[in-house]
């Protein structure tokens, strides 16, 4: 069983994450302007190497917060875990 | 046999003191507290245990511990019996019952050894080769099979036992109390870490147990006063997963008749460390010749065991046959406690012996084969040639009751394996040992195949080959429990299983309860001479979890019965149950299905409860919808892109029904909408889809849009929510104290108003499922059950009752209303439900994009449409296929299916909803409703899906 | 306004003296969002709000649990701590969601406590990891737990979602030791 | 090659079964071949079968990386049944059944094929009417259905824990008779027999490294044995599809998953259906040899390990003790895992690729072993004539383009969740 080291909550069981898949897929941006391929390579198609996996895991029974991990898929080792981006809105008051 | 003969007047570590008396086989026996049943029976003369499991051979105690393969017996009786479980690992305790197994009559008479006399037409796969004509005889031949399969018998009765899960942490664990491991423990202890030792005996010392070793009693001494060590004894470490998290199974009470009041029987650890020392020690190796399975041959450290431990002497008279130099110091040690050496065969030919006086030690030798019945009379010896075969005439018989084996050692890697460690074959001892470190796993001691100077080891002394195979016909077992020869090994390389995973998977070879503990690398040195292949190119089987049987209720813990899934309650549970309903299933709740009346059937009370909305008023619990507050400057624009309707024009004090998709175009839920200010919106889910829901918006919000700034808190819980139904709801609620108007002026349809009802704090939404004028009562969770009790309070002249979720399916049918699951069960597109016209076509929402994909365009899909029979009176079989005829030809090509079917009180007749293939285009028109798993053929007219009040009149009343 | 009624907790179970697993009942629970980018927000409202993962804070009538980076649960049993709080906190950039109803907390010894939950939750919660004050989110039994070591490292509260409440207080009972 | 039959047992006994020549020939690889399969599992082995039987195409290999039925054919609990929803999936495993129903006498080799029935449970009413409708739709797909209540399942499986207050009550099931299990590794060796006699290469421990491909499409293979060409190749390969089609350029919809099992010790004959708990995740049987074969869901996560983890075995144990709780002092012997080829639809893809001459056979998620023979029936037939059979037309590659998925569960593009 993994150990995810969740960067707000510290090391926690993988039984307390939810699985998000493959981190790369990136919804297209305007998708009534994408064409069929690329719509339907964003919605069926994921990266699936055999080494070193980017993927997002739900902190679903602590922060809840999506996270993304690299993990080896044959050793399970985990080599990174971090919050997602996020964007920078001064919401100051 | 009486007490005494076999056992020593001193020594071992039983306690004489307490005598313990049991049965086998019905027999009463006695031993002493601190035997095993192994060391009892032993004691007592006893030597055949079992049978074997293919050609129920005759079998004894073979070994010591965990990787005993013939000695298991039926532990316990009654609703404790348990097949399968090894002598040699049980405790005794006063009054403890075990059985022998796979035996019929009896033990000594059993009917089924005769297999062994057309065991020459059962070799390795034989089923593969033959019972195929004719066909239809299989399941005969496949009954025969079956009824010769197993070994014990299965408990027939549950569990009176419990079983306990337990999360550990540690810095270090060590695996196995040995010497190796008792030092290791003490030098990490000594760091000032966090020790676990966990040993699957009874007693630490591992092969230093009654040696009367000063290190070792010293060190068990002082980890025993150390607060930093923790010792589990009994505890079998049985797997190593990922990130050091190990699999420990402690066996809390099976020393005992039964655990102790509140005692788990058994108690299963994930223990969590940072480190991990394997000191598993290492497991004799047999030596293979002609019936090497008797009772009365064992392994030589099980022989010694039982001598240093139990102070029992296996046998009187004792040949050895070795091919290292441990057995020397056996020899003299056995003779020390009056077992008889009647010779030492050593399969050297020049071995650096030592002398022994009295014994003859015969180098350059070994045993060919035994004799005696289901009990060791002797064996034969032959001398070998220097190509290691036998050299003829050289044949001489030994009398003997016990053959003592002693082939070498073979470490326990198995968790080192398990951890993805890979080995090496090392010569001098003839094993395959760690290569190197796995990360965090350190292998010590005899399991790294260092058996240091201890003589017992055999050093670096050479061995002899690990097996001779004789040309024999008889038969020479590799596997004990699953009766796998040296022959079944080399059939399997001759027909080409060359693939050491194949010729385990062809012969069965280690797959028995042992997994092959005392026979794998026997296995693979006699694959090697078949394929005549260094025994380092041949390679092993893979090591698997579990390192001895783990028990399937300790898996399952206290995951049984009740708790085998949490069960939810609303507010209101208790007054639901007080008034008898009927309940059913809804994700972890159980939700009221009817509420009969004495006498009622199911059908009475649903007509009932159905006509009470239509035509009265009637409540029903909907606590379980989920709940999402969503609150920020930018929840207007995420419901918008999550819904497929537009959201920024609904008014502060209105709800708006709302469909979302997933991104692939499909239905993925529907709910209301509720808005609460300018910047809050209470959003209601599916019972079944609040918790996916919830994760859905998460996801979309922290990783699709991170930029919207809105907050999302699930508020199921707080809110005990009642929906009262019916054309005289306003009037019952009006009746009612209350601070809100709910006249249809004040409050329209799919309005909201906050006050108070009865002097509870409330939230009233209008929003109606039934399509009757209602109300969605919403209060905090813990005035819910008054809130219930206000509502059906008889008085007022209104005869109010509860309904449950079968009117509930009816009274929506009756409208049309799709729901998640039996209409929109993943496939289904908002076209598909009729739902095009609220597709917004001003934004971009979640799933949009799909619903242009060439599959998905609305030519040739399922539409939601309504059924009626064309009788009349018909009911219109659930789950149904409608077919254009109502011949189904072979494959015939489905118009649609039939997706709830009810019987309408209020229409006093049969209808029915479908998704049939351009439904919508297609009212009117005649199908078959084909149910053929209950014979029924039923003809239906195609109709719009709302059979009542298609305007709305009533629920905007 | 005012709860005029007696609320009615998930168990409605008078507390009995002297049993292990005691009910929490009739508290002020709220979840906390402080605004995203904000140094002092918790000075601002005279609230010590702990920044660092999984801490509670107390002062006299007031937990402050965190929960996840700007956010909090916010538990009291006075009635002190209403109202007026409230409109600070929106005041100043913040919101609650009200949750009052919709938990159901046991309070137990501190001992007892950590020797249940390690029955079913992979925290680790031994006695020099998890100090008085600190708090967890995590799963038991399935089921999504938070629980708060108090200051006064006698006693743990474990908070569950209400409706597991019965679920989860017969779970807990039947893993306590027998008395 | 001695045919195998009882008086060839016997005979072959008498002489202390010295003369049982080898199952299968080791051949070194030639050069070329008119027809590559990629993958040595039970689908790899029926397609080169088929394709020398129905479509005479002899110069055929079959390169396997290990030892051959060692992927998921050597590591599944063998449920074999035909009781799907969606016709393209229906029609397709039921002509799997027929096959399976007349296979050891075809191959000359005991498969061992078990029709001891596979049964699933209900727990409401609204499951028991999914099940009826997904039963209807199988009666009028030619394929046996019926359905039972709780009457009839305690007949059929005695001691199940019937109870009603058992945390999910049993209302009934949905039993396709014809179901049952086979035996796993025989019906690779039988299939691997039974093509090495129609003259197919069956090469292991020859690993694919590369495709070989030209403008005109592909031309070969890279091994660890050297490259062999060929211009038709196809790829049987399961968990590692996606791999191997990358070699290609090829992207595929699947993602891989683990999916454990496990099996209890072996005893008497308890258990004489195979089973399947509807409301949480397990499905059991008993083998010939005495064991329980249990499974369960996958572990959840993107796995190459053919290993697992504790959560998935504790949860089997739970729900195999909800319906039998007189299990539980029996024990689990051991565990392993297989890696799963998930597509995002839950059904697999078996026809051609973008790729002239490269085609695929894979995304078969829990499901494939049922599906060996008419998967390779099909696929063989797919190979040589270059177009699907009728019976593998829905199962394209381009349906995920087109929106056509085959989602029996209406799960979505989440391949955990299929
Ligand atoms: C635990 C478990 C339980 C299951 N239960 C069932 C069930 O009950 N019923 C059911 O119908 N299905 C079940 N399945 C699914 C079923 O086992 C598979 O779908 C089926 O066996 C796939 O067969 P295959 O021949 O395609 O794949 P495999 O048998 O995996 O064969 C693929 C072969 O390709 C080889 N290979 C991979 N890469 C290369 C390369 N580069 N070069 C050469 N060779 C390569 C592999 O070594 C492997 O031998 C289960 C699977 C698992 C893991
Ligand atoms: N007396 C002999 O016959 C003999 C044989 C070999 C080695 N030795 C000597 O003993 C030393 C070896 O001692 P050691 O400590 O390495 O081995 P050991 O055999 O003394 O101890 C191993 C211990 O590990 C336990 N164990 C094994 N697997 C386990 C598991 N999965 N979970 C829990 N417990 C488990 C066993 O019950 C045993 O008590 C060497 O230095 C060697 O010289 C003696
Ligand atoms: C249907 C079936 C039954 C099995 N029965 C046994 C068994 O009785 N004993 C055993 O040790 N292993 C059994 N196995 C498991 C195999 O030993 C092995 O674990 C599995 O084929 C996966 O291979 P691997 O563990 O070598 O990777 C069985 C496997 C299957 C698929
Ligand atoms: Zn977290």
């Amino acid at each position: 069983m993994l150990l995810i080291h969740c960067p707000h909550c510290g090391p926690r069981a993988q039984t307390e994450f939810s699985y998000g898949g493959d981190a790369n897929v990136a919804r297209p941006p305007a998708p009534e302007e994408t064409d069929d391929r690329t719509w339907t390579d964003y919605l069926y198609l994921r990266d699936n190497a055999k080494g070193s996996h980017a993927e997002l895991w739900q902190h679903i029974f602590g922060c809840r917060r999506w996270l993304r991990l690299h993990r080896d898929v044959v050793s399970h080792e985990i080599t990174s875990c971090s919050d997602l981006p996020r964007p920078r809105t001064g919401n100051g008051s | 046999m009486s007490l005494g003969s076999f056992r020593l007047d001193s020594g071992g570590l039983i306690d004489r003191g307490r005598k313990i008396s049991f049965t086998f086989d019905d027999r009463i026996y006695h031993g002493y507290h601190g035997d095993t049943l192994a060391s009892a029976l032993l004691a007592n003369g006893v030597r055949l245990v079992g049978r074997s499991f293919k050609y129920h051979r005759p079998r004894g105690i073979y070994g010591l511990g965990s990787e005993e393969p013939n000695a298991l017996v039926r532990l316990r009786q009654g609703a404790r019996a348990e097949p399968n479980i090894r002598a040699t690992q049980i405790e005794l305790y006063d009054g403890l019952v075990a059985h022998s197994q796979n035996n019929w009559p009896s033990l000594r008479w059993d009917i089924s050894s005769t297999l062994g006399l057309f065991s020459r037409f059962l070799p390795a796969g034989f089923y593969y080769k033959t019972f195929m004509w004719p066909g239809k005889f299989w399941p005969y031949y496949e009954n025969f099979i079956r009824h010769m399969a197993g070994m014990g018998r299965s408990p027939e009765a549950p569990d009176p036992d419990r079983y306990e899960k337990r999360h550990g942490n540690c810095d270090v664990l060590i695996i196995g109390g040995g010497p190796a491991g008792l030092a290791a423990a003490l030098s990490a202890a000594k760091g000032g870490a966090l020790v676990w030792l966990a040993d699957e005996g009874a007693r630490l010392g591992g092969r230093c147990l009654g040696d009367g070793n000063e290190t070792v009693r010293e060190t068990i001494a002082t980890l025993a006063s150390l607060e930093n060590v923790t010792v589990l004894r009994r505890t079998t470490v049985f797997g190593k997963y990922d990130d050091h998290l190990y699999g420990l199974l402690e066996h809390t009470g099976d020393h005992l008749a039964s655990p102790a009041r509140g005692m788990p029987r058994q108690r299963l650890w994930h223990l969590r460390t940072k480190q991990a020392v394997l000191a598993s020690g290492a497991i004799e190796r047999p030596l293979v010749f002609a019936n090497n399975d008797r009772p009365g041959v064992m392994l030589t450290t099980a022989v010694l065991h039982y001598l240093r431990a139990y102070a029992v002497r296996s046998g009187k008279r004792a040949v050895i046959n070795t091919s290292n130099d441990s057995a020397y110091r056996a020899a003299q040690i056995l003779a020390a406690h009056g077992i008889e050496i009647a010779a030492i065969v050593d399969h050297r030919p020049g071995t650096k012996r030592r002398d022994m006086p009295g014994v003859e030690i015969l180098p350059g030798h070994a045993v060919i084969d035994t004799s005696g019945g289901r009990d060791l009379t002797g064996v034969t010896i032959a001398r070998l040639a220097g190509n290691g075969d036998t050299v003829r005439g050289s044949e001489r018989r030994l009398d003997c009751d016990l053959l003592c084996l002693s082939g070498g050692f073979t470490p326990c890697v198995h968790l080192y394996s398990q951890a993805g460690g890979k080995l090496t074959y090392r010569q001098d001892i003839q094993s395959l040992v760690p290569q190197s470190d796995v990360p965090g796993m350190l292998v010590v001691g005899a399991a790294a195949g260092e058996f240091g100077g201890d003589e017992f080891a055999g050093g670096e002394a050479a061995m002899g080959r690990p097996i001779s195979l004789s040309k024999s016909r008889r038969k020479q077992f590799i596997d004990l429990q699953n009766d796998v020869t040296a022959a079944d090994v080399e059939l399997a390389a001759r027909e080409g299983y060359r693939s050491v995973e194949h010729v385990k998977r062809y012969t069965t070879l280690g797959m028995g309860t042992d997994q092959g503990k005392t026979s794998n690398l026997n296995g693979i040195a006699a694959l090697a001479s078949a394929l005549d292949k260094p025994l380092a190119d041949v390679g092993i089987t893979t090591y698997r979890p579990p390192y001895t049987p783990v028990t399937i209720g300790a898996l399952a813990g206290r995951e049984i019965g009740v708790f085998l899934a949490p069960t939810r309650r609303t507010p209101m549970q208790d007054c639901h149950e007080k008034a008898g309903a009927v309940f059913t299933p809804a994700g972890l709740w159980q939700r009221p299905h009817y509420y009969p009346r004495p006498g009622e059937t199911a059908t009475d009370a649903v007509n009932r409860e159905v006509l009470a909305v239509r035509r009265n008023v009637a409540v029903v619990d909907v606590s379980t919808l989920g709940r999402i507050d969503l609150h920020g400057p930018d929840v207007v624009e995420f419901l918008d892109r999550i819904y497929i309707n537009g959201f920024n024009t609904l008014a502060v004090g209105m709800c708006r029904y709302g469909v979302m998709l997933r991104d692939d175009g499909m239905i993925f839920d529907d709910g209301t909408v509720a808005r609460m200010s300018e910047t809050q919106f209470i959003m209601t889910t599916t019972t079944a889809n609040a918790g996916p829901v919830m994760a859905h918006l998460e996801y979309y919000l922290q990783v699709v849009w991170p930029e919207l700034r809105v907050h999302l808190t699930s508020i199921t819980d707080q809110w005990a929510v009642a929906a009262v139904a019916g054309p005289r709801s306003r009037d019952l609620l009006d009746s009612l104290d209350s601070s809100i108007a709910f006249a249809s002026q004040a409050m329209p349809h799919m309005a909201w108003r906050a006050g108070h009802i009865g002097g509870i704090p409330a939230q009233v939404f209008r929003i109606s499922f039934s399509g009757e004028l209602a109300y969605e009562i919403a209060v905090p969770a813990d005035h819910g059950h008054a809130l219930w009790e206000l509502l059906l309070a008889t008085g007022g002249g209104f005869d109010v009752i509860p309904y449950g979720t079968e009117a509930l399916t009816t009274l929506r049918t009756e409208k049309g209303h799709f729901v998640m699951g039996p209409e929109a069960d993943g496939r289904a597109t908002p076209g598909d439900m009729g739902l095009r016209a609220m597709l917004s076509a001003k934004k971009d929402f979640v799933g949009r994009r799909s619903l242009r994909l060439p599959g998905l365009a609305p030519a040739g899909r399922l539409n939601l449409v309504g059924l009626i029979p064309v009788d009349g009176g018909s009911s219109i079989p659930a789950g149904g296929i409608l077919l254009q005829s109502q011949v189904a030809g072979p494959l015939p090509d489905k118009a649609g299916h039939v997706t709830t079917s009810v019987f309408s009180a209020s229409l006093d007749k049969p209808i029915a909803l479908a998704m049939v293939r351009d439904g919508r285009q297609r009212l009117g028109e005649e199908l078959w409703a084909h149910s053929p798993l209950d014979g029924r053929i039923i003809a239906v007219t195609i109709t719009d899906p709302v059979f009542i009040d298609p305007k709305g009149e009533r629920l905007r009343a | 306004m005012p709860d005029p009624r007696p609320r009615r907790s998930a168990l409605n179970r008078p507390p009995q003296p002297g049993e292990l697993i005691q009910e929490r009942t009739d508290l002020w629970i709220q979840r906390l969002y402080g605004p995203d980018r904000q140094s002092d927000f918790g000075g601002k409202l005279g609230l010590d709000l702990p920044e660092q993962a999984n801490r509670a804070s107390q002062d006299t009538a007031l937990h402050a649990l965190w929960l996840a980076p700007r956010e909090w649960l916010l538990v009291s049993d006075a009635d002190a701590a209403r109202g007026n709080l409230a409109a600070r906190i929106v005041a100043n950039g913040g919101a609650l969601s009200d949750l009052s109803h919709a938990r159901t907390v046991f309070r137990i010894a501190a001992g007892p406590a950590r020797n249940i939950l390690a029955q079913g939750c992979p925290l680790d919660l031994r006695p020099a990891i998890f100090l008085p004050g600190h708090c967890a989110q995590s799963v038991l039994a399935s089921v999504a737990i938070l629980v708060h070591h108090l200051a006064d490292g006698a006693h743990m509260d474990i908070y569950v979602a209400r409706s597991y409440g019965q679920y989860m207080y017969d779970w807990l009972n039947d893993a306590a030791p027998p008395t | 090659m001695s045919r195998y039959s009882f008086a060839s047992l016997v005979r072959h006994g008498v002489m202390g079964h010295r003369g049982w020549k080898p199952v299968w020939r080791d051949p070194e690889p030639k050069s070329s071949y008119d027809a590559i399969i990629v993958g040595g599992g039970g689908h790899g082995l029926a397609s080169a079968y088929y394709l020398a039987k129905n479509h005479h195409l002899n110069n055929v290999a079959v390169l396997e990386k290990g030892w051959l039925g060692g992927g998921n054919t050597g590591r599944n609990t063998t449920i074999v049944r035909s009781n799907y929803l969606l016709d393209a999936n229906a029609r397709f495993y039921e002509h799997g059944m027929k096959l399976w129903e007349g296979l050891s006498r075809d191959l000359n080799f005991n498969v061992m094929f078990s029709q001891r029935g596979v049964l699933n449970l209900a727990h409401s009413k609204g499951q028991l009417e999914t099940f009826r409708r997904r039963g209807n739709a199988m009666r009028l797909n030619g394929i046996d259905a019926e359905l039972l209540n709780r009457g009839d399942v305690a007949a059929l499986v005695p001691g199940m824990d019937l109870s009603g207050n058992a945390r999910f009550p049993i209302e009934g099931g949905l039993l396709q008779p014809r179901g049952g299990t086979a035996r796993h590794d025989a019906v690779a060796w039988g299939y691997a027999r039974a093509a090495d006699r129609r003259g197919v290469d069956i090469i292991q421990n020859c690993e694919v490294t590369g495709i070989r491909r030209d403008r005109t499409g592909v031309t070969g293979v890279e091994t660890s044995r050297g490259f062999i060409a060929s211009k038709r190749i196809g790829l049987a390969v399961a968990g590692h599809s996606t791999q191997l089609a990358a070699m290609a350029g090829v992207r595929l919809p699947i993602e891989s998953h683990v999916l454990q099992a496990m099996v209890s010790e072996p005893v008497k004959p308890v258990l004489d259906t195979v089973v399947t708990f509807g409301a949480a995740h397990l499905y059991v049987s008993q083998s010939d040899k005495g064991e329980l074969v249990m499974g369960g869901d996958i572990d959840g996560y993107n796995s190459f390990a053919q290993r697992g983890n504790l959560p998935v075995i504790e949860h089997v144990a739970a729900c195999l003790l909800a319906l039998f709780p007189q299990f539980s002092r029996l024990r689990i012997l051991r565990t392993w895992g297989g890696i799963m080829d998930m597509t995002m639809d839950g059904s697999p893809i078996i026809g051609t690729t973008p790729v002239p001459g490269l085609f695929l056979n894979g995304g078969w998620c829990y499901g494939g072993f049922k599906a060996t023979p008419a998967s390779g029936w099909v696929f063989a037939h797919t190979m040589a004539t270059g177009q699907p059979h009728s019976l593998n037309a829905d199962l394209n590659l381009d349906r995920f383009r087109q929106g056509r998925v085959l989602d029996e569960k209406g799960a979505g593009p989440y391949p955990w969740a299929h």
